[in-house]
């Protein structure tokens, strides 16, 4: 996989925590001007479908990708841009993707969020909500068989992700099984245009976690060190061997649900409560305020992220589209089973 | 002028006008009027029928079914037609079977945003008409134009037996007519879009604007195609078709699903079985290609059949 | 619906609890001698297809039929013969289905377990586990369409069931619609062969409860008494505008999953248990201690029971078999639009 | 005597020893053995390597493709068939798309017992190859024979890409044969069951044994049907088909399965297009009846195709 935002980030040492919030702030801001540059190539009409953005998640999704390691397993949903990079995906990948380029690892047979390299651990979702958790069990699973021990596997929903089927017998599977699975449910109070109260009915999506026998925990998704440390806290009991973690963090979606959407239903109640908060300025304050960063470090980390989104963006516009009369229109592996190659069948 | 998508908009409104048992089900169907607005200004019509769904298509269609036999008329909207999938067991096991095991009927319409744009890829672009066709207890729609769009969702409410409606999203902004039909073909009945003598393409969906593209670029040459949209796949309208190839002599089945058993695969073995003797060439069909369907507008566009694929086919089939 | 058990049985008036306790034992006891019926049938050949028994089972399966009323619905599982009876189904139907008589309900279409009477409120289930839920609460909000106040839904399910999505979605839908819907969880402590242990994690399946935000309510699935109160109480609340109502029974299976199944998989640990105790049994002794009954007025009724059960198979034994040359092979209600009634298509 | 389910156990209980990477996960499949017995004895023999899952056939299916991603060959088993319209999600979204998407095979191998058998009625005699195989990205394999049950889910194991074993409950315990094979054709050949020059029958699974019986009764009167056995129905093995059309110059297309869009239509289809100047006659089909199966054992033997409704059949293709 390519690097190319790892090297300047991840050059200090996380030894401390003063440092890694700075590491993890850091492709917070590298997610949120990528994003931004996407959305803007969108409204330039340079974006072919959908364009979905992680805006006022970018805390709880990176908690999440840093709190992995090498050899374990990560599935994001549309808003995890800034996992995805701590995880350690390339941002090249992101633009290729969205380009649709050949070079991309969807090589333009899928797009936008549906990306991802299964054999370096990071899923590419498909769409249908919920259904990439047993997915993540599976993996989990053959780590059993394997020997393979010390792996989690981490999955994001959101709130209305929970109402799905796939949800609930997949946790349930975890659970049987009692595999490391950290399942990160970001409720972000609606679901597309559709409020909680639509949704279900439970106080606390975390109260489902006694119904599973899983251990579960609620996080401020819009403050950064809460998330660090109860993700991360999660991460680890899963890794020690405690089962399934189920996590609930609050916070707002501070986007459209894609950008086509403007997002005019959600209530403005919502933008005046501390989940209405943007995890990137708290967090900015919180690093100014500890004295953990200052301005002009904000500043350089700003400049640096533009110019790694342009380079990648620059990129991706410069790599050949697919080639219809090159592509192997084959859906199977074994290339002689397949059917239908000619137009005709 | 008036689109396809609000052909299907006006019918629901029409329906929720006219008969009180009537109400809409669907994520982001009410006050938002749904992903594609399709519902958009119903709910504050009509308040109490059109109700936001949580995100649970089995839950969603086993609540209709129940609702159904309990003597209302549910139409349920799927926020794509590939999610159905995922409420794909109650519809082909819950509703499909229920008036055959029970005699009770259940009116139930499944709105399903089906097909490809450009860009939409492999999670959001299916045509699943021919899944549900296989399976016993269903009725199949699926309109090409705005004015079926309107005609044949009223009738798909209207009726006793459960329904899938397979709108096509690439037709919902492009598409437009002057009006809305006062009258309009049943339930059943194919239409002659064209009229030719040289050869037949039976179609349906989006890809009728091809096959008509397709008509329009052959008559250039003095060829004479004749197309025939095929309006409802379940029941299939295999006389209509048999009367055009004792016309024709030749027939092109076209359709955007993939090949496997799809609609093009039953129209031929119908008519290979029923209209042999009518044929003077081997009967041809083209569908989309054997993978799932590709995001990239350029990929996709080679994926779908085309008015140019059509027209190459219907030369080999003529023998040019 | 024809009512040949109910005329004996309904004969007394439910004034007091004894009056409803004697009652239900009664529908107990028929549900008993039926099903013992129909597995000898089966033992002797004269039965195609699956036999399930609700056997340790009936007290629940009463106590939820017992409690509900014309107009409200039941959907009820493989192992509600007692509860089905209680509801107003005839032991006719019962009968007819088993022998797959063309005068059954459903005219020999389908068999066994799987019938109903979906205008008199019992849903003919299908096979798969959890689907019937949600057609419940679709005909409850059709009432509430309707103006129908009062009614309620109650819908059976086992510890097995509780795993499938199905399940999960339907409940969550109830509970965000506030719906009149009890659901009668049975944890007889198998799926089949699979035990708890294998099926779900947490401690007590009531525990999902809190995850829906409905309420929770465990009974003794041995003790009739019990189950009246609780389940009836349950019930009532839903009637009340009290919302959805999971109600968590704990017993023994005390047959095999069906008739070809010797079930020698369950631990003898259970059947020492007092949840392995017979709830019939259990109830019989409970009406001669309270002095409800004494033992020749429970020799009375199993006779009685004999002799319905005896006069409903001697009737479905002649009643003819469906002829496949006068069957209507169509399955849409709407004839000119079906398809293929020709061998051909 | 080995039976075809004792074939299955043995396929089985082989990829377990051979393969490290082989495990089962299904519903009551460990030390009970499963509902049928298919995997009797082997979780005494593998420890750990046969799983009982929860009744969560999305979450079953889901959990296979993650294992076989991260390099495991799971076998999973639907209880029924019919169950795996709950799974049907993961398997034709994610399991069947995965290669295409991504360049990683997904190896998985999904047993349905599948097809009708007295009693059984509408929810446990489902034939669901259709299904699978409209979706792209799906194998389907219909085993016919003791042989083709062992050799053809060995092969199935061993393939890299996703496998729909369709494995028909009626031949469990019925069919037997001497021994296990050693050699087998490959899978997507179809088998010459008989040899004959006045038509040709191509069918699958249990059907297999009602055209060969049809076949019987027609040589007592001379004819001399040739029988195909498709094995694997997706890919489909045109090839051996339009050979035996082109000395048969009849075909008779049979499958249990419900008609619109079945296995007979895809056959036909093909047929009609690569092989029209091969035939003597129109194209015949003959399938299950176009309604849930029955219960009742009188109506479940009209429902489906027979010996003599297959002669019959017959006969009318060659104009008797
Ligand atoms: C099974 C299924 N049904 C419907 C959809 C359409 N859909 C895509 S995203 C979405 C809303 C998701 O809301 P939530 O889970 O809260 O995540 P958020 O967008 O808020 O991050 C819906 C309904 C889908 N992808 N899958
Ligand atoms: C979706 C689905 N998967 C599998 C089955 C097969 N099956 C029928 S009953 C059963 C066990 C049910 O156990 P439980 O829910 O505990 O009910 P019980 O039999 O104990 O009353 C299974 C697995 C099914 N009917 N539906
Ligand atoms: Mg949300
Ligand atoms: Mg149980």
């Amino acid at each position: 996989m390519l690097h190319l935002a790892e090297a300047p980030i991840r050059a200090g040492k996380a030894s401390d925590f003063p440092e890694t919030y700075r590491r993890a702030f850091r492709w917070m801001l590298l997610a949120r001007v990528a994003e931004e540059k996407i959305a803007s190539l969108f409204r330039g009409g340079r974006i072919t479908g959908g364009v979905f953005l992680g805006k006022g998640q970018e805390a709880i999704s990176v908690a999440t990708g840093i709190a992995l390691k090498e050899g374990d397993i990560f599935a994001p949903l549309i808003r995890d841009q800034a996992g995805r990079l701590a995880f350690g995906e390339s941002l090249l990948d992101f633009t290729l993707t969205y380009l649709g380029a050949r070079s991309g690892p969807m090589r333009g047979r899928d797009g936008n969020v549906h990306r991802g390299r299964p054999r370096e651990g990071l899923l590419p979702m498909i769409s249908h909500l919920g259904a990439m958790v047993s997915v993540v069990n599976g993996m989990l699973l053959a780590h059993r068989f394997q020997g393979k021990k010390g792996t989690v596997g981490a999955a994001s929903l959101g709130d209305g992700a929970t109402s799905t089927g796939a949800f609930h017998e997949s946790i349930n599977q975890a659970a049987v099984e009692k595999l490391p699975l950290i399942l990160v449910v970001t409720n972000n109070q609606y679901a597309y245009s559709t409020p909680n109260e639509r949704q279900f009915a439970c106080s606390d999506l975390v109260d489902k976690a006694l119904g599973y026998g899983v251990n579960g925990h609620t996080v401020d998704g819009t403050d950064l060190e809460s998330c660090l440390q109860i993700i991360g806290g999660a991460v680890q009991l899963a890794r020690e061997g405690n089962g399934p973690q189920l996590i609930v963090a609050s916070n707002l979606r501070l986007a459209g649900h894609g950008e086509h959407d403007d997002s005019h239903y959600i209530s403005s109640h919502f933008k005046e409560l501390p989940l209405g908060r943007d995890c990137i300025e708290v967090a900015q304050n919180h690093l100014l305020g500890k004295g953990w960063a200052d301005a002009s470090a904000l500043e350089v980390w700003t400049r640096e992220c533009a110019v790694q989104v342009d380079e990648a963006v620059a990129h991706a516009l410069r790599e050949p589209a697919p080639d219809p009369a090159q592509e192997e229109w084959c859906a199977l592996s074994h290339r002689h089973l397949a059917e239908g190659n000619s137009a005709k069948f | 002028m008036i689109t396809y998508l609000e052909a299907i908009r006006e019918a629901q409104k029409k329906a929720l006008e006219i008969d009180p048992r009537v109400y809409l089900y669907g994520q982001d169907i009410g006050a938002f009027g749904g992903a594609f607005k399709a519902t958009k200004g119903l709910a504050q019509t009509f308040p109490g029928r059109v109700i936001d769904s949580p995100i649970s298509e089995d839950a969603m269609m086993g609540s209709a079914i129940g609702a159904a036999l309990q003597g209302m008329r549910p139409v349920i909207e799927m926020q794509f037609a590939d999610f159905s999938t995922v409420g794909f067991n109650q519809i082909v096991n819950q509703a499909a079977t229920m008036f055959w095991r029970t005699g009770e009927s259940c009116p139930i319409t499944v709105r399903l945003p089906s097909g490809g744009t450009p860009g939409s890829g492999p999670f959001h672009s299916q045509n699943l008409e021919a899944l549900y066709a296989h399976y016993p207890g269903l009725i199949i729609l699926t309109p090409a134009t705005v004015e079926d769009a309107y005609s044949l969702l009223l009738e798909a409410i209207a009726l006793d037996d459960p329904v899938i409606f397979c709108e096509h999203k690439y037709l919902y902004y492009h598409l437009k007519a002057e009006s809305l039909p006062e009258t309009a073909l049943p339930v059943g009945k194919a239409r002659i879009a064209r009229t030719g003598r040289d050869a037949t393409v039976v179609t349906y969906s989006a890809m009728l604007h091809e096959a008509l593209a397709a008509a329009e670029e052959l008559a250039e040459n003095g060829w004479e195609i004749e197309v025939i949209d095929l309006r409802s796949i379940k029941p299939l309208d295999t006389d209509t078709v048999l009367a055009s190839v004792a016309r024709t002599g030749r027939i092109l089945a076209v359709g955007e699903a993939w090949p496997w058993g799809g609609v093009t695969a039953e129209v031929l073995a119908r008519i290979a079985t029923d209209g042999f003797n009518l044929l003077d060439a081997p009967p041809m069909r083209l569908n989309s290609k054997d993978t799932p369907v590709p995001f990239h507008p350029n990929l996709w566009g080679t994926h779908r059949p085309t008015a140019r694929t059509i027209a190459n086919a219907l030369r080999d089939l003529l023998r040019l």
